[in-house]
């Protein structure tokens, strides 16, 4: 289940003064597995890319191919692009509305036209996977649920469908810190259990926790296609998209300019602190 | 409901009816069937009382005319007259109406409305808009028979908002 | 003199299910001038206690004073409302004109503001927050952090006393957060501004003179930064997470590394490391 | 399509004459202009007019795409209407009949008349939206209907309502356009022809629309208690300048317009 994305362009508002370019000429293929991560700057197009890649929206040039055929051609069935790909937009909890928990997880299974019995199942296991009890909230109203809840609530929504590729427009936005270290390990689990994951966010801790390659957009241009420690290595060029690197980065980078070399490709945390264990540890012996 | 929280939900559905007209544009055969425009008015009367409906039903469809064109100006008067029924006739009904059974009370307000709100602006098409050529028939099939599937939409929708609506706390439970 | 003193405070919201206090004996005192962070997890009643100190929620049991106002009293709430705003979370939800300069003046009308008087203090309002020059944009046309600074200067143009900001960063991105931050820094130490930061980042904290800690509808820890953030069960017990550098300080502590003092930023993370080697 | 659609009425802030004119004597000069193309039915008034318009956009830097973009959207709506009258209207001069068609010249130029009408109304309300903000709008419309504030009709919270109404339509255009797109995403289905699946299949996208619209309500309504809204009180607006030169040149020009049309077309 591979996904070719053969230089896309889009423009937003076309035919008036405002109209701008979204996204200009872009191309890259995402295989099966990958953990990617989509960053720049609020209006530098990434949600419109992943809502092309959705085939929500349709590209102004280019195409998109799943599994070697293009989405956007007449006859290829979109329920089938449906089962394929899921997409989670930011602040899914808007789009709840059914009477009951179970009812608006089980909605996308219902439409795909799918037997009750797997249409239960599906929304039994989606609902226990985000963390939620499916007999305590089945028969809630999704509208009285809490911030938190309503979210993995959404995100059921999206799971109940079993998208083997899953798109992710700023999952973790607005929730706290310890949700949002759930989520992410929510995330990374999925992942785990094989399924492909897109991941759009501005915060580089974030993405740089788990992807295993960034893409990055600016102006509507991908700037940058790389692992995380070749972005990285390259400061200046990211101090030039006024972009920051992940805080575990930032130290190792401080700590190198004072004289203690450590490892320049560490990003996350976990190195960090084996790298300074290793470093200062023989010092209090 | 403050008079403050009244006057901003009148505000917003001013604004839903210039924008849901537009957003089920997109949308084939859809926008035009089931008359977008009349259902934030129809709310606003339910919601707030005839004040309220009559606000929404004036400026409702004149914003929508002056900013996105829809109905052009040729068939603003008319639509006024029409939505402004609407919105007056569901505030007074909902007010007058109390069956203890919410969707009753529901149901009966928004029949009313539609009714009075065609009949009025049908009388007044005859007398000023089109006079002389304009006959029942016309009236008959322009208001009810073209308009039924609208009807119908919004009589399953309107009563769906209103639900939802209470039981996401953004409107008083009719009876707790 | 104490600019906000609350004594005893309790508030259930009605219709709530479970009758769960959401503020359960709050005891809070503020001078003027000062910066106070409230932090804590969603629904620990951060929110619910600041909306008392401008009268939008109803004051059901104590006793709470605004700049010497008492609020129990219905005649002080313009005065408290004029002398305590604040700007909310989401940046889109609070204009009422889709043109700049409008939407400021519209606290200016409310507080009958002498017409020809109110031009000259939209400019002002808009000045202060480094807007100048936006009078006739729409806010619709604004990143996020440009939308929470007109909205500041909406709240300004009325010149508080106290200034509440009600989790104002949590939608923002990383460069609106930073344009929040420094305003709110320059309003606090130019303008001596009172200011009350309602959020959940760490890093947001560590600017403030003191941090009250909620939890369940309580004030469980009042102190500097330094102190509250360096405590890593206190924050683990309130469900928040420490900033990277305390994180890194345990750690290490544990694998037998000991810093001389607990580094709050990546400077003084440094700093210390530098120390050791 | 759907920013297209915003745009047609969109304020575009600019420096141009057409802007710098007082909102009161603008408004009044639109009504003025409104009643020219509603009086108007020959091709001179029509070429005179059109060149007005495009005068107008041209002079308030609108350009004329823009200020016809909204015709655009309703091309098909004028299509029908130039049908109605051009198959169904017998006038003078028959050209061909069938049945209960009947082609005539009359009928076209009937057909022409009222698809121009609505072209020409359309082009001037998007000068007008174009040109002056929504709170000039409803400014002027609270001092057009202030005498009714002696009857206790509030029209000054009315004013207000209508400005906040107006700022909202962006936000909650774009917040529609992701609900919609979302559920679709969902599969959601809207092609079916029984009313009541179709009723069904309409609730995934107009009920989230309305519970976020409701809420934002909510939090305005604290923002705007927060900054001292107290709700019915007759704000003191602020003071509209007096008119100038160019003021009254825009008047005389419309009023001209009115005259000439009177005259010509009684």
């Amino acid at each position: 289940m591979s996904i070719v994305v053969e230089n896309v362009s889009y423009r937003y508002a076309a035919g008036t003064p405002l109209e701008s370019a979204a996204l200009k000429q872009i191309s890259f293929t995402i295989q099966p597995g990958e953990f990617i991560g989509i960053l720049g700057h609020t209006g530098c197009g990434k949600s419109t890319l992943i809502q092309l890649i959705a085939g929500v929206l349709t590209p102004a040039t280019g195409r998109i191919l799943l599994d070697g055929k293009d989405i956007n051609q007449r006859d290829f069935k979109r329920e089938y692009l449906r089962k394929k790909v899921g997409i989670v937009f930011q602040f899914p909890e808007q789009q709840l509305f059914e009477m009951t928990v179970e009812r608006d997880v089980s909605f996308g299974p219902r439409q795909l036209g799918l037997p009750p019995s797997e249409v239960q199942a599906r929304t039994r296991q989606a609902i226990q996977s985000v963390g939620l009890d499916y007999e305590t909230v089945r028969d809630l109203s999704p509208l009285t649920l809490s911030g938190g809840e309503k979210r993995r609530a959404a995100i059921a929504g999206i799971l109940a469908m079993e998208p083997e590729i899953l798109i992710l427009d700023e999952p973790i936005a607005g929730l706290d810190p310890v949700t949002r270290k759930d989520f992410m390990a929510f995330i990374r689990r999925l992942h785990q259990e094989g399924k492909t994951i897109l991941m759009v966010s501005h915060d580089i801790d974030e993405l740089s926790a788990f992807s295993s390659r960034l893409l990055v957009l600016d102006h509507g241009e991908l700037i940058l296609d790389n692992t995380p420690e070749k972005i990285f290595a390259d400061k200046a060029r990211l101090s030039e998209l006024r972009l920051g690197v992940s805080q575990p980065k930032e130290i190792v980078d401080s700590l190198r300019e004072k004289g203690i070399d450590l490892p320049s490709d560490i990003f996350r945390y976990e190195p960090l602190l084996t790298a300074l264990i290793n470093r200062f540890g023989g010092q209090n012996e | 409901m403050s008079n403050v929280k009244k006057l901003i939900i009148t505000a917003v559905c001013i604004a839903l009816c210039v924008v849901l007209p537009m957003a089920f544009h997109a949308i084939p055969n859809a926008g035009s069937i089931f008359l977008p425009m009349h259902i934030p008015v129809l709310l606003c009367g339910l919601i707030c009382g005839w004040p309220f409906g009559l606000a929404a039903g004036l400026a409702g469809p004149f914003l929508s005319a002056l900013i996105t064109g829809m109905p052009p100006m040729a068939f603003l008067p008319s639509m006024l007259v029409e939505l402004s029924v609407y919105g007056i006739v569901a505030g007074i009904l909902a007010a007058l109406i109390r069956t203890g059974k919410p969707i009753l009370d529901l149901y009966f307000s928004l029949i009313g409305a539609l009714l009075a709100g065609r009949l009025v602006a049908g009388i007044l098409n005859a007398l000023i808009f089109r006079a002389g050529s304009y006959s029942i028939g016309a009236w008959v099939t322009g208001y009810f028979a073209t308009a039924l599937p609208g009807i119908i939409i919004q009589l399953i929708l309107i009563p769906a908002i209103v639900f939802a609506l209470e039981r996401a706390k953004l409107i008083p439970r009719r009876y707790n | 003199m104490d600019i906000i003193e609350a004594k005893n405070l309790f508030y259930t919201y009605e219709g709530e299910a479970s009758q769960r206090y959401s503020l359960e004996g709050i005891d809070f005192r503020m001078k003027a001038g000062e910066f106070v962070v409230l932090l804590g997890q969603n629904g620990s009643g951060k929110s619910t206690l600041a909306k008392h100190f401008n009268g939008l929620l109803p004051l059901q049991q104590g006793n709470l004073y605004i700049a010497g106002l008492d609020v129990r009293d219905p005649a002080n709430l313009w005065d408290i409302r004029r002398k305590c705003g604040m700007v909310f979370q989401n940046p889109d939800n609070q204009f009422i004109s889709s043109v700049i300069e409008e939407d400021i003046a519209f606290g200016l009308e409310n507080y009958d503001f002498p017409p020809e008087q109110i031009a000259a203090e939209v400019h002002k309002a808009l000045a202060l927050v480094g807007m100048a020059g936006f009078e006739k944009k729409s806010p619709h046309m604004l990143s996020g952090g440009q939308k929470q600074r007109v909205a500041l200067a909406g709240v300004l143009a009325i010149s508080p006393e106290i200034i509440i900001f009600d989790e104002s960063t949590a939608m923002l991105d990383i460069q609106g957060r930073q344009e929040i931050l420094q305003t709110i820094q320059q309003l606090h130490q130019a303008e001596h501004k009172s200011i009350i930061h309602i959020t959940h980042r760490m890093e947001e904290a560590v600017l403030a003179d003191r941090i009250d800690l909620m939890k369940a509808g309580r004030i469980v820890a009042s102190g500097p930064p330094r102190r509250i953030l360096a405590d890593l069960p206190l924050l683990t017990s309130a469900n928040l997470l420490p900033p990277l550098p305390v994180r890194l300080y345990e750690d290490l502590r544990n694998a037998g590394i000991h810093l001389a003092e607990c580094p709050l930023t990546i400077h003084e993370l440094t700093e210390q490391l530098c120390r050791l080697s | 399509m759907m920013h297209s659609a915003i745009l047609s009425g969109h304020y575009l802030p600019n420096d141009t004459p057409i802007h710098r004119l007082n909102p009161r004597a603008k408004i009044i000069s639109f009504f003025t202009l409104l009643a020219v193309v509603i009086i108007t039915r020959s091709t001179v008034g029509y070429t005179a007019l059109g060149l007005l318009l495009l005068s107008l956009a041209h002079l308030s830097k609108t350009g004329p795409r823009i200020v016809f973009s909204g015709i655009r959207r309703v091309g098909l709506f004028l299509l029908l209407i130039f049908l109605m009258n051009a198959l169904f209207f017998n006038g003078d001069r028959p050209l061909w009949e069938y049945a209960f068609f009947h082609i005539s010249v009359g009928g076209i130029a009937q057909g022409a008349n009222v698809a121009l009408k609505v072209i020409f109304l359309m082009a001037l309300s998007s000068i007008l939206m174009t040109t002056t903000t929504p709170m000039e709008i409803t400014d002027t419309f609270a001092w057009l209907l202030s005498p009714l504030q002696r009857l206790r009709i509030p029209v000054h919270d009315f004013a207000l309502m209508i400005s906040i109404a107006i700022q909202f339509i962006p936000v909650l255009a774009e917040e529609s356009e992701t609900i919609i797109k979302a559920q679709t995403a969902r599969a959601a289905k809207l092609d079916s022809p029984k009313l009541r699946e179709k009723a069904n299949a309409l609730l995934p996208l107009v009920l989230p629309i309305f519970i976020s619209a409701f809420r934002r309500a909510d939090e305005l309504a604290l923002a705007m208690e927060a900054r001292g809204f107290r709700g019915g009180k007759f704000r003191t607006r602020k003071s509209s300048p007096g008119f100038t030169r160019l003021d009254f040149a825009a008047l005389t020009i419309s009023i001209a317009f009115c005259a000439a049309a009177v005259i010509l077309h009684r």
